[in-house]
């Protein structure tokens, strides 16, 4: 389902995903838009972290995870003979449920992305001023400014969070999953980061899953909704909420089950 | 539609890139793949350590077997290197049965101690006991054998009468050296139990034995036996501490009181002695049963662990 | 009577409710916890309050004489260290190359299966079975002599299932989370690896290597075959040298002279702290590390 | 040869020489190797016990620069060129615990006691126990030695296997209803030397003739020896070495 | 709060407890009426599991864990100290999120409870009734009957959780506990437990732990609405759900953070 007039920035078509022999994903076709929230909806289960998943080949470190179909970024196939799953994570970034930063300083782990991509190897001196760029993104540089050095553990669950978005964002990919990142956080942390979310789309294409249908309502653009690893309804946020088409939707979205 | 095999292991390396004219390298996967060949050669160290010393071990000792005859060198009561008669019959028997002793004294205890720890310790006591017991796994054998046959030994000289290296003494020290490896292992397969299985019996009103013993025990059971597998592996691969306990007679004893010898200090007794010709191959043969019983053992206790993981 | 048939009633009753059988369990493991307790406090007591005694700075620097009736260990200590170091300067970078194989690398590959049941078997084999093989390897092919050299392969050959296993687990340990950021991130395996769960597990992996230690310290039957037992300083790679745990093994065998015996139980005293040492410092720095991972949790 | 001192200074390369064998030599060989590195500090002897078989074995293989042992050379041995140097003649004593009331026993008590027909100290004149028999381990030059002497090709029947020459005497030291036997070079207080009909087993008893378990011990080198091992043979049989060993309770060869 | 006309099952008093040194419950009083189903809702951490397992005495297995406060079962104080647990747990059944049938056959899964209570001792022949009535109470029966010694883990996880809950009534409590009985399920076997619930709650008092507060209007007669450790607001699920009277209650049902 592609809508007009917009810049397609992921093209899914037919994707089946399988764990082993149980099938994970069957047959997903969908188009994310450039600079647009996409939500990603659906039960426990349904498969949208394997879903997303797909997207930046994080399902490739998974052993026995198998692919088909196929996927493009700007046009090319990421899961291409000559295109290596390293160069699309890095394109393509991803935040996690749980807030993982690395048992780093808050600065080495925003660097860190930046040594291992090789992106700080001739200006050292801009190394600070792209972590600085990136905290202030992802609106933590004004809480952690004076204490670059401490460990990431030292931040609160929500500051974690934001650290991994900050982390994300260094790398300037094109597009940034987040899979559930507020479903460990507290309401107010939670703004916070929805918050960032509205601001974020101006420059970066966005795709989130959540399980809490008030929070894609809240802050995206398009609604997928999934249910047994089939994606059963595609459409604007607005739409999907109001107006679904499908019964299962429908069921779904006014909690009939779930 | 395309088919891409995603990351298995075994199925088309993903460093390399398949072009149209066959495998080249991408420049940054080179690093990778090297890396990946190093590793690879690193772990396959230990194969290779046991390649080398089932060679070397069955290269000296078959020729004797060979010779003697499998049957023969198995089942031979006598062994007297000097005239070149070699039955090891007796050491096969007497390494048995100061293993199942040692396994009879160790296993109920070490089984009880393991459900202890895991189950009913406070914390001050568990947070004693299992440094104490890594400890216990620690401590040289030949400590155990020096303590054996300091206190052991006389001891049983003077109350069970003479000559004290005997059977029992081995049993008694064998055990205690399996225990810790008894009491790990049991435990470890009593904690590896789900916590589920342990709140659903409570919330059916069991009492926590009655939990312990339907549930935990039973659950736990195949880890509990490879434990027991490898105690038993320990006691029949000990060598210093058998030497200096256990009397040292190649013979079939009457009694618990009786001195025996087992295979490794048959092998450890005489190595010295025997640098050339068949008494040193009938040594290596002895290493050779000795292998292939320990090597029996490993796989049944690899099994056993195996199975709990459901 | 009857009162006698209400006794045996109520005998019965109490024998079989659920709340005796809990009571004699629970007392049961009790007794079997503190004799584990009972037994290592005696042996070790016994040795140590023996031993402590013989130990002073002449007993750990000086050279042994009479064939260690009379004198120091150091010959033995220099011999046991000298050992130690060579297996596990051998040992370390392959077990932790072949844990980094086989937790980050294998998968459901089948060499995997094939490597882990070798580690598992060479943990299984008997030390003299070793001994035999060193003997017959090192010492007579390779034509090293009994030496430090041929002692510590030999105990690299011994020490690597263990240490393979304690960095499988520290590997294991670290969040997968970490792996999946750094890729996320596009880092390569090799990457990730090297910089997130090496790191991660490297206190972990010490740990292993400490306990490794304490365990060559104690070994005794591949150590004879390969080792021999010289009582001397060595002098090269190639130096016969007689290990601490030999020694007591050659005194407690073979001398009941008071001398030598109450050299036997300072060289046992001493064992016993090395092993206590070794597990006590990776037990530090285990807590040590797992006090950092409970700070972000 | 008389000993040259050689200082350090002169020689300041380090010499290893590597002797090993019968246990029973080793006893004085330690002793030996001792005070002959004090005289050449530069000469590292090293000693190994580890029976007289590998002892000869060693030598001939090349193992051992010096090998040793407690016995003659027996079968094939012979034959391959060893040479072969009696450093002194040791007796073997049938030792029990001091307690034992037994003194003395006749060739063949000793001989029926190892074959395990006398098993009770009563039969011989001592307490109503069972009699402890402690051997050495197979291939021991002193067991090698003690069965040719005292019975002979047929088997003995042991309680007890011990290992090496202290081994024996540990084991006898702790059990006052056992009998084993030792060099004389290893006696001490903890055991007591039984008399061999009537006689007591005496450097001055062998070299008259009277007890009859005796054999030579030897130092074995591969060919003719070379100059260190040279050096260190005729210390041996020099006037110190002599000395030294008939301190031990050894038969003097010069 | 105490609803007039109704019998009280189980009736809780400022209870508090503590894992440790931190508080999850703080002062909460709450009165469980006999034979209706109460619902207990909340943000994920607020104490939910916490407060269901004070009322068969679970939290006494939990290392640290604390109870202050009064709970009393039909008037007897359950914490009392002539009370066992082991009493207290066979009158107050629980089942849990996870499915957690032991590793033995369905037949021995049921037996197990009513064996180790000694249920089971005199007429043997009553055995497999029980275990059939219960099996036929949990609706399991007519899809189990012909395999009742097969292994209990060759169920499949919906009727994995319904012998779970026929073990539960195998020994006839009066009470029984749901900690997120559905968490695992997939909607259809979620449906049933469902109407199972709607079904037990003529013979049993029942107490449901649940996040899906679409879960807890369907099920329930009475909800409680749990936040950090306190209870928020208790009352007519009906009430709750359309006129709540707290502003945060609100917010949470109107899907305004969560
Ligand atoms: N590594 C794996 N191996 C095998 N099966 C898997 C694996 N990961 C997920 N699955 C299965 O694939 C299906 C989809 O899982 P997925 O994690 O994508 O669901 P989800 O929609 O993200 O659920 P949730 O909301 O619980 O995170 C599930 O049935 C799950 O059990
Ligand atoms: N065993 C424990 N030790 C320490 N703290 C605990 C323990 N169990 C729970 N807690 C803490 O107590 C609080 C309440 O936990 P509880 O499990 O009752 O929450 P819940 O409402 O059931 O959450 P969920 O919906 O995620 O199951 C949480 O902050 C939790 O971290
Ligand atoms: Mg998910
Ligand atoms: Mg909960």
């Amino acid at each position: 389902m592609s809508y007009t007039g917009e810049r397609l920035k992921i093209v899914v078509r037919n994707l089946n995903v399988y764990y082993g022999k149980t099938q994970a994903l069957k047959d997903v076709s969908l188009d994310v838009q450039a600079n647009k929230v996409t939500a990603v909806i659906g039960p426990s289960g349904c498969g949208k972290s394997t879903f997303i998943r797909t997207l930046n080949r994080m399902n490739d470190i998974i052993p026995g995870a198998r692919v088909e179909g196929k996927i493009t970024l700007e046009g090319q196939d990421i899961y291409g003979n000559n295109v290596s799953a390293v160069e699309v994570r890095r394109r393509v970034g991803m935040v996690f449920q749980k807030s993982n930063p690395f048992p780093k300083s808050i600065f080495e782990n925003v660097a860190y992305g930046l040594r291992i991509n090789g992106l700080i190897t001739r200006e050292s001196g801009s190394l600070r001023e792209r972590i600085e760029k990136a905290l202030a993104d992802a609106a933590l540089w004004d809480e952690v400014k004076d204490r670059l050095n401490t460990s990431a553990f030292e931040l609160s669950i929500g500051q974690q969070q934001r650290l991994c978005i900050a982390r994300a964002l260094a790398i300037e990919p094109e597009v940034i999953l987040f899979d559930e990142p507020c479903s460990a956080l507290d309401p107010i942390a939670t703004a916070k980061i929805e918050d960032l979310l509205r601001d974020l789309k101006s420059k970066y294409t966005i795709v989130i899953v959540t399980h809490s249908m008030q929070q894609a309502a809240r802050v995206s653009d398009l609604t997928g909704f999934f249910l047994l690893g089939e994606m059963v309804e595609y459409g604007l946020t607005s739409e999907i909420f109001s107006r679904p088409k499908d019964k299962r939707t429908e069921d779904y979205v006014t909690g009939r089950f779930g | 539609m395309i088919w891409r095999a995603v990351w298995t292991s075994h199925g088309p390396p993903s460093y390399f890139i398949k072009g149209p004219k066959g495998m080249k390298f991408m420049p940054c996967s080179y690093r990778e793949w090297v890396i990946e060949r190093l590793l690879i050669a690193a772990a396959m160290v230990s194969v290779v350590i046991i390649a080398f010393i089932i060679i070397t071990i069955f290269r000296t000792g078959l020729p004797l077997i060979a010779e003697v005859g499998l049957f023969d060198f198995l089942f031979g009561m006598h062994w007297r290197p000097g005239h070149e008669i070699f039955g090891i019959f007796p050491m096969m028997i007497g390494t048995l049965l100061v293993t199942l002793l040692s396994m009879l004294i160790s296993v109920p205890l070490g089984v009880l101690a393991a459900t202890f720890l895991a189950e009913v310790a406070p914390d001050v006591i568990r947070n004693i006991l299992r440094p104490v017991i890594e400890l216990l796994a620690g401590i040289p054998s030949v400590v155990y054998g020096f303590v054996g046959v300091i206190v052991l030994v006389p001891f049983i000289r003077t109350y069970f009468g003479p000559p004290g290296f005997s059977l029992l003494a081995g049993s008694i020290v064998l055990a205690i050296m399996a225990l810790p490896i008894i009491i790990t292992i049991s435990e470890d397969a009593i904690c590896a139990v789900p916590k589920s299985y342990k709140e659903a019996s409570f919330a059916l009103g069991a009492t926590h034995w009655q939990t312990i013993k339907n549930v935990i025990l039973p659950a736990a059971r195949s880890g509990i036996l490879a434990g027991v597998v490898l105690g038993s592996g320990r006691a029949i691969g000990e060598t210093m501490a058998a030497i200096m306990v256990l009397g040292n007679i190649p013979a079939i004893p009457d009694s618990v009181l009786d001195p025996i010898r087992t295979l490794t200090a048959n092998v450890a007794l005489e190595m010295a002695y025997a640098p050339h010709g068949p008494h040193r191959q009938a040594l290596f043969a002895t290493g050779i049963v000795l292998f292939v019983a320990i090597s029996i053992l490993v796989v049944i206790s690899n099994r056993l662990r195996r199975g709990q993981q459901l | 009577m009857i009162s006698a048939h209400e006794k045996i009633a109520e005998l019965t009753r109490w024998v079989t409710s659920p709340s005796t059988h809990e009571k004699t369990a629970r007392a049961v493991m009790w007794a079997s916890g503190l004799t584990v307790l009972a037994i290592l406090l005696v042996i070790t007591g016994f040795v140590v309050i023996r031993g402590i005694g013989a130990i002073d700075l002449e007993f750990i620097s000086a050279m042994p004489i009479a064939g260690g009736r009379e004198g120091g260990i150091l010959p033995m200590i220099v011999g046991t260290l000298c050992i130690i170091a060579i297996s596990t300067i051998v040992a370390t970078p392959v077990a932790v190359a072949s844990g980094i194989y086989l937790t980050e690398y294998a998968g459901t590959h089948p060499l995997s299966k094939i490597v882990t049941f070798g580690a598992e078997w060479l943990a299984g084999i008997p030390s003299i079975i070793f001994g035999l093989f060193g003997f017959a390897f090192f010492v007579v092919l390779l034509e090293w002599g009994f030496s430090i050299l041929s002692g510590g392969m030999i105990l690299a050959c011994m020490i690597l299932n263990e240490t393979i296993r304690t960095t499988q687990e520290a590997i294991k340990a670290v969040p997968g989370s970490y792996r999946e950021a750094s890729y996320a991130l596009g880092a390569t395996k090799w990457q990730t690896v090297s910089r997130v769960v090496l790191p991660s597990a490297a206190p972990g992996i010490l740990t292993g290597v400490i306990l490794g230690i304490g365990r060559a310290a104690g070994e005794t039957a591949a150590i004879m075959l390969t080792a021999g037992s010289f009582m001397a300083l060595p002098t090269s790679l190639f130096s016969s040298v007689r290990p601490m745990s030999l020694h007591v093994y050659l005194l407690a065998i073979a001398e009941i002279h008071p001398g030598a015996v109450a050299r036997a139980f300072g060289t046992a005293t001493l064992l016993i702290l090395t092993v206590l040492i070794a597990n006590l410092s990776s037990r530090a720095i285990k807590n040590y590390y797992t006090r950092g991972l409970r700070q972000e949790r | 040869p008389p000993e040259e001192e050689d200082p350090p200074a002169e020689d300041p390369v380090e010499e290893r020489l590597v002797v090993g064998g019968s246990s029973s030599v080793y006893v004085v060989a330690v002793l030996l190797a001792e005070r002959f590195m004090e005289k050449h500090p530069h000469i590292v002897v090293e000693t190994h016990s580890v029976g007289s078989t590998a002892g000869v074995v060693g030598a001939h293989e090349g193992t051992f620069d010096i090998g040793m042992s407690s016995r003659w050379l027996k079968g094939d041995e012979p034959g391959w060129g060893l040479g072969e140097f009696v450093i002194c003649h040791d007796a073997i004593a049938a030792i029990v615990h001091p307690d034992n009331p037994v003194e003395n026993l006749t060739m063949e008590e000793v001989r029926k006691i190892f074959l395990g027909e006398i098993t009770n100290w009563n039969e011989v004149g001592g307490k109503d126990v069972p009699i402890t028999v402690i051997i050495r381990e197979e291939g021991s030059g002193t067991r090698g030695a003690f069965e040719d002497i005292v019975h002979e090709d047929i088997e003995p029947v042991p309680t007890l296997i011990k290992i090496g020459t202290g081994g024996v005497r540990a084991a006898v030291a702790g059990d006052p209803s056992a009998i084993g036997y030792i060099t004389i070079a290893a006696l001490d207080e903890t055991v007591r030397a039984l008399k061999v009909d009537g006689v007591a087993p005496t450097a001055a008893a062998v070299l008259a003739g009277d007890y009859g378990i005796a054999r030579p011990f030897l130092f074995l080198t591969y060919g003719e020896p070379d100059p260190l091992e040279r050096k260190f043979i005729d210390f041996v049989l020099g006037p110190e070495g002599q000395d030294m060993l008939a301190d031990e309770g050894m038969v003097r060869v010069d």
